[in-house]
């Protein structure tokens, strides 16, 4: 497997540091320990949104620092939740002292690190609260399992608090608009191809021509269950219809779809799925009111892609059109 | 007498070796049912180990363990960072200021360790992680200690237990950490903390003199 | 090779359907012949800009459809050419009466069917006025070849020349504009593997592990040469360094830097290479003043990128600064 | 007498026949040096052909290749559509009206098609193009009019110096179309428009009773 890259073990560090080049106006790179934080913060006032995890998954969530949505990001080795020594500095320079939201991704490490981090940034003082991100309805959320990971729904999560947040919500009003998305958000993917790790070298995992993965993490990690390829609408019900169950959705329902590229597909035909997609929830009488469709949320070059629903209400519609300027998310300024 | 210093460092020094040895190894346990860092994570945080004795060489066993305790945390990220964090730093707590370590100082040390792995991941032994190398090393390390054991005996024979803890993972279906997500897929592979946990015993056991060629 | 589509025949159908669906606030979408419009389209008084080409680039061209870009697109099967009966509807479809400027990649198959396009329209009373893109450094410019490709570059060309339009300027005043980009936008790309035309079903080519291919098009044909495997710093001078030396670029010019994924290509690695780009121009002395970092013009899955060079002066700048609303490309707005 | 507007109709079923059948093949050489589609754009532009065919049966030999020209023209798309739309087109106007076409007539008309490949595409004999199929099947037409063959004999003649020139691009390096970026790298593979007009040339004479089983 080829990559764009020096070396394994300083992929995390050079792209950051483009990263930081290319949006200089937007983001300033800290390094040792390593963390993304918005120019100008702490915004006076504002309570401010951490969030971060593993590398791999660009443009989460250093692309999405910025007016509106995080004040700082927290990227680990590709894969790997990011240490509390890397978590704490970032809650820090954020800190206004109206308090710290972490949106933190349902993975053992990420929650072990950010609950670290969240007990000794509060032992210096900030006010702390974490939001788990938990919309994966491929794992099944039992007291047998590490429960549901967090995965495409995040980016939605990020955008409506961060909005929140912006508008001058208090810290337990933020946590609770964001607490509201993880509520209503579901997400369920599939994988065409697995990715290589660049220090792993190998792909995680191996599919024959026919053969897709249903129910991927975005970790490289395997799904739950392998089935011959199919057409792309049949796909999208495979993927869909698990996540309008879980979320109940009915008629005359309002939802914003989102259909997140995993790295390796091309847009169009993310736009494919998005067809059916949309075609399924007007089948069901749901009203599609927003839409997102791109590589938010991936797992380095996989490829294939993952549906999320979100079931709106006239406040998160509101918070999700608020004005947003971050390196990937961007629009009414 | 028992250990010291010297061998709180030469356990954390095999403990590198061991770890950069096998990381391709540990890679490839967690490509199978995980993400394929552990064998990463782990190198990488075992060389933030030895950095740090090289800048500042601790004077007792527990100070090394503390040393290595902060360097795990703040370098190894994801589920095993934190988890090891706490059982060294556990380990070192329980071992306190003393310079040399007996027997049963060192089941002591072997016991808060793995109560803290639980504590803080709150797996229980079965559910295919770590624990399931360590509890039976604890126990292994009790029933020495009963016996009359000492502390390169009681080592060997954690080591012994968390080399057989391990392999008896592989059978087993997940229910904490990454490899739950894949239900039973999960089964008829090694987990790979129990793999480098198993490792990390061993490290210790030859450090303080129990020969075993595989951790040379 | 795996994709996520119904039918290859479809593909094309079926991936605009949805596009229009997801972006109904912005563009329509009309079928037989196809064409993409935007909203609201012909803006009174407006010189409006059609471009179009083979499909497989997306978001290129109809991503870029919108307030301060492209009035439409004209998307071909995948990889070929549109054909005249959908240029001339969707020309007709946007003359405000105050002209149309088709840009046109520099492709034999682009700049027949368009130059046919454009008589016929020019016969039924539009004005039209073509603009050629032809920015790629790879190929060289003779009179034995077909001349430069058209790559890149030409998302920059339909930014600037739209910010024109929008603000009114005429019809030889903004296909002016478009050309001034086009003397000095330079671009050169780099494939690590090659991608797959859906009716095709095969890779258009195969690279060993060890090999790159340097000088690639966007068509997923073979490029200039074929060379062992680099780093990302030295692969970005190869591709870098020409378009400088083409360029001339001096030290203290002012420049926008754009590095293009290819559409297989995690965002992280563009931004690996994103950062030594930005290090050789400041080694340079030339000024990075704009940056965009993306898949903006791709090559279906192939993973790779390009990077394009573009001299900037103020009245550049301030084109490119101006406010856009479009699928693939925002702010301001 | 000549050849009639069956002829003309038949010559368009064979051809689609034959890009359906060479589909894949003109994919293959399109790859080597294109982008793959070349095969896939003459069997969309001839199934085109096929429907108007149906739609509106057409009165003459010249109506039938200009019903020809609009769907290729319209359906092809890429370099070779605009090209055979101008060529079909050109052929059609030299026909005129006409319901027989002698072997005088059918020679203006090749000649006609290839002119206008050339005026569209400025390619050169030896350019690596279509026109290195068209220029030696207009040449061997004429010799074989000169000579007093008749309209079979031309079209045969034309068909089989189009296969040579097809056969001849195989070493050329290309200076025209998308194979020209290549550069060196173009030589050694034919050039996908050239095989097409072959075809095309060869299902013309099969149309016209000469008998050929490749084109069959
Ligand atoms: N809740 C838990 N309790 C104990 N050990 C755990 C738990 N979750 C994960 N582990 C251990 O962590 C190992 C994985 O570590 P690593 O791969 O470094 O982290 P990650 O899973 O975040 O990628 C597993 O093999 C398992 O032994
Ligand atoms: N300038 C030209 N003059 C004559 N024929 C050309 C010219 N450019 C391309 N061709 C022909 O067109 C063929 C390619 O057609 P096709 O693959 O359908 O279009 P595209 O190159 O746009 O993908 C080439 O093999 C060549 O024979
Ligand atoms: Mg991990
Ligand atoms: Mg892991
Ligand atoms: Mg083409
Ligand atoms: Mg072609």
């Amino acid at each position: 497997m080829k990559k764009l890259i020096n070396d394994p073990r300083s992929v995390v560090d050079e792209s950051v540091e483009g990263f930081g080049m290319a949006h200089a106006d937007l983001v300033d790179v800290h390094t040792d320990p390593i963390f993304v934080v918005r120019k100008g913060a702490p915004v006076a006032g504002k309570v401010a949104l951490v969030s971060g995890g593993g590398s791999g998954h660009e443009p989460l969530h250093a692309g999405f620092v910025g007016h509106g949505m995080l004040d700082a990001a927290v990227p680990g080795a590709v894969f790997t939740s990011p240490t509390p020594d890397q978590i704490i500095p970032a809650t820090a320079a954020v800190d206004s002292g109206a308090g710290v939201i972490h949106i933190v991704k349902n993975y053992t490490g990420d929650v072990l690190n950010f609950e670290t981090a969240a007990e000794m940034a509060q032992a210096e003082g900030i006010s702390v609260r974490s939001v788990l991100v938990n919309d994966d309805v491929a794992v099944e959320d039992s007291l047998y399992t590490a429960g549901r990971r967090g995965v495409g729904g995040t980016v939605l999560v990020e955008k409506i608090a961060g909005a929140a947040a912006e508008r001058g919500d208090s810290l337990e009003a933020v946590a609770g608009v964001a607490e509201g998305v993880v509520r209503n958000v579901r997400t369920m993917g599939v994988a065409l191809s697995g990715c290589t790790v660049p220090h792993a070298g190998v792909p995680s995992f191996e599919l024959a021509d026919d053969e897709i993965e249903i129910g991927i993490g975005i970790h490289g990690e395997p799904g739950r269950h392998r089935i011959a390829m199919e057409g792309a609408d049949a796909i999208t019900s495979r993927l869909l219809d698990p996540v309008l169950e879980d979320l109940g959705i009915k008629a005359g329902e309002e939802v914003l779809l989102f259909v997140n590229g995993m790295g390796g597909t091309p847009l169009s035909e993310l736009y494919i799925v998005y067809r059916r997609a949309a075609q399924i929830l007007a089948e069901r009488g749901a009203k599609v009111e927003r839409s997102l469709v791109g590589n938010y949320v991936t797992s380095l070059e996989m490829q294939g892609c993952s549906i999320s629903v979100l079931r709106l209400d006239d406040e998160l519609t509101t918070l999700w059109d608020a004005p947003v300027h971050t390196p990937a998310l961007r629009w009414g300024m | 007498m028992g250990l010291g210093v010297e061998w709180a460092v030469q356990w954390l020094t095999l403990s590198a070796r061991l770890m950069s040895e096998h990381r391709e190894e540990l890679i490839a346990l967690d490509r199978a049912i995980g993400d394929s860092d552990h064998g990463e994570n782990m190198d990488r945080g075992f060389q933030a180990v030895m950095e740090k004795l090289a800048q500042t060489p601790p004077e007792t066993p527990g100070a090394a363990l503390k040393l290595a305790a902060m360097a795990l945390m703040s370098k190894v990220g994801g589920a095993a960072g934190p988890l090891y964090g706490t059982a060294y730093l556990r380990a070192a707590t329980a071992l306190g200021e003393n310079a040399d370590v007996d027997a049963v100082a060192l089941a002591g040390a072997l016991t808060a360790a793995r109560d803290g792995i639980v504590a803080r991941g709150k797996a229980e032994l079965g559910d295919k992680t770590m624990v399931d190398a360590w509890s039976p090393a604890v126990e292994a390390a009790d029933e020495v200690l009963v016996a009359g054991g000492d502390a390169v005996a009681v080592l060997a024979a954690a080591a012994e237990a968390a080399e057989v803890g391990a392999v008896t993972t592989d059978p087993l279906v997940a229910r904490k950490g990454r490899a739950s997500y894949l239900g039973e897929r999960s089964a008829g592979h090694r987990d790979p903390g129990a793999a480098s946990s198993a490792l990390l015993l061993r490290a210790a056991a030859t450090a303080a003199g129990f020969p075993d060629g595989a951790a040379e």
